[in-house]
């Protein structure tokens, strides 16, 4: 199932929900970048994932919820995450979708490297995304 | 059947193994015996967690892990 | 074409974009609502749109930008509108879809009544909306 | 040829018509007695605001229009 196809059938899910908030995360070329790989842990990433949803929902109100995250060997332009929530009014929709990014960017249970020029490095959080984070707490 | 030791992320460089196994029951102390000591030296950092099966232990230092369980060794995350 | 299909197509046309935000707002079934009429005045409204997302493209350096709103009768479970911003960072795709919805609530030459049980009623932004509104002030 | 008043939104309800036709030049005064009562009472509040020839006003009342200009009259805006 394309993101297309992802975002129209969630669309078509919560037909009474008054919007719906997305956000597509892609791999970027800058820093020289040929590739990135992300890494996860099973046992913890996938029920991480279903308490993170879970939070935002009850957080937030929201009619649906969805958050996709791939794993594996990606190459500049093809998307790494899919995020996306949908509520009675668009800033519970906004604010569940910038906390389940801000969640998955730096506090859910994978590991990210990128392949430069000079070989393979590991990626950590930015101060920024930690700042972000912080904002929930 | 054994405890199995799972490196992940940057760990897994750092051990230059996916995972090793080890007999018997692991503590805390006999973990940072088997592994490398620049492993070790990174599990003794507070932002390094273990999990023991399926579960990351709120204190590390607690780890009791017996034949058949996994451990596995989670540095600092990265998404998105 | 459909919401999905342009989101696809948005997403494939910035593939070095770090990520794609984006909103779409639907007609709600609460308070009885039977239907929406959106009117405009195309000489200002088009024109306005343009002006808008050309805002939204500088104040956060979007690599594109996409701002659709309907005109017309639709009712519950419609899309009323949909917005969507390409940018290198998460942040700066979020707020301009931010941006633009608050504009497009508040500040768009648009003009929106509902249908209920006993009529017609106009509908005026609500204090919220000019609240988000005045944040980009 | 003649000036074309185009009432927007509510102020469409209000006058009863989607426009009117007047022959001449109108400006801020002739246009206050051509509307009816209530549509006047409503143009003389700040939030409602005038355009013609496809740009609104920034002063509503130097409105001044030739045969063959459209005049649109509009009310408090709501989208999305």
């Amino acid at each position: 199932m394309s993101i297309g196809e992802a975002l129209a059938a969630f669309n078509a899910s919560y037909p009474d929900a008054g919007g719906t908030a997305s956000f597509v995360g892609k791999v970027r070329s800058d820093n020289d970048v040929k590739a990135l790989e992300l890494t996860h842990y099973e046992p913890l990433t996938l029920p991480g994932m279903e308490e993170l949803a879970q939070a935002a929902s009850e957080k937030f109100g929201l009619a649906g919820v969805l958050a996709w995250h791939r794993v594996g060997v990606m190459t500049p332009g093809q998307p790494i995450v899919l995020v996306a929530a949908a509520a009675a009014h668009r800033r519970e929709a906004f604010d569940a979708v910038d906390f389940l990014m801000d969640h998955l960017k730096s506090a859910s249970w994978f590991w990210k490297r990128e392949r430069r020029g000079d070989g393979w490095h590991w990626i950590e959080p930015r101060d920024q995304d930690r700042r972000d984070l912080a904002r929930w707490k | 059947m054994s405890v199995r030791i799972l490196f992940l992320g940057p760990l897994r460089d750092l051990a230059g193994q996916d995972d090793m196994q080890v007999e018997g029951t692991l503590d805390w102390d006999r973990l940072l015996q088997t592994v490398s000591p620049l492993v070790a030296a990174q599990l003794r950092e507070e932002r390094v967690n273990i999990a023991c099966k399926g579960r990351v232990l709120a204190d590390k230092t607690a780890l009791l892990a017996e034949d058949g369980d996994e451990v596995a060794l989670l540095p600092p995350v990265s998404g998105g």
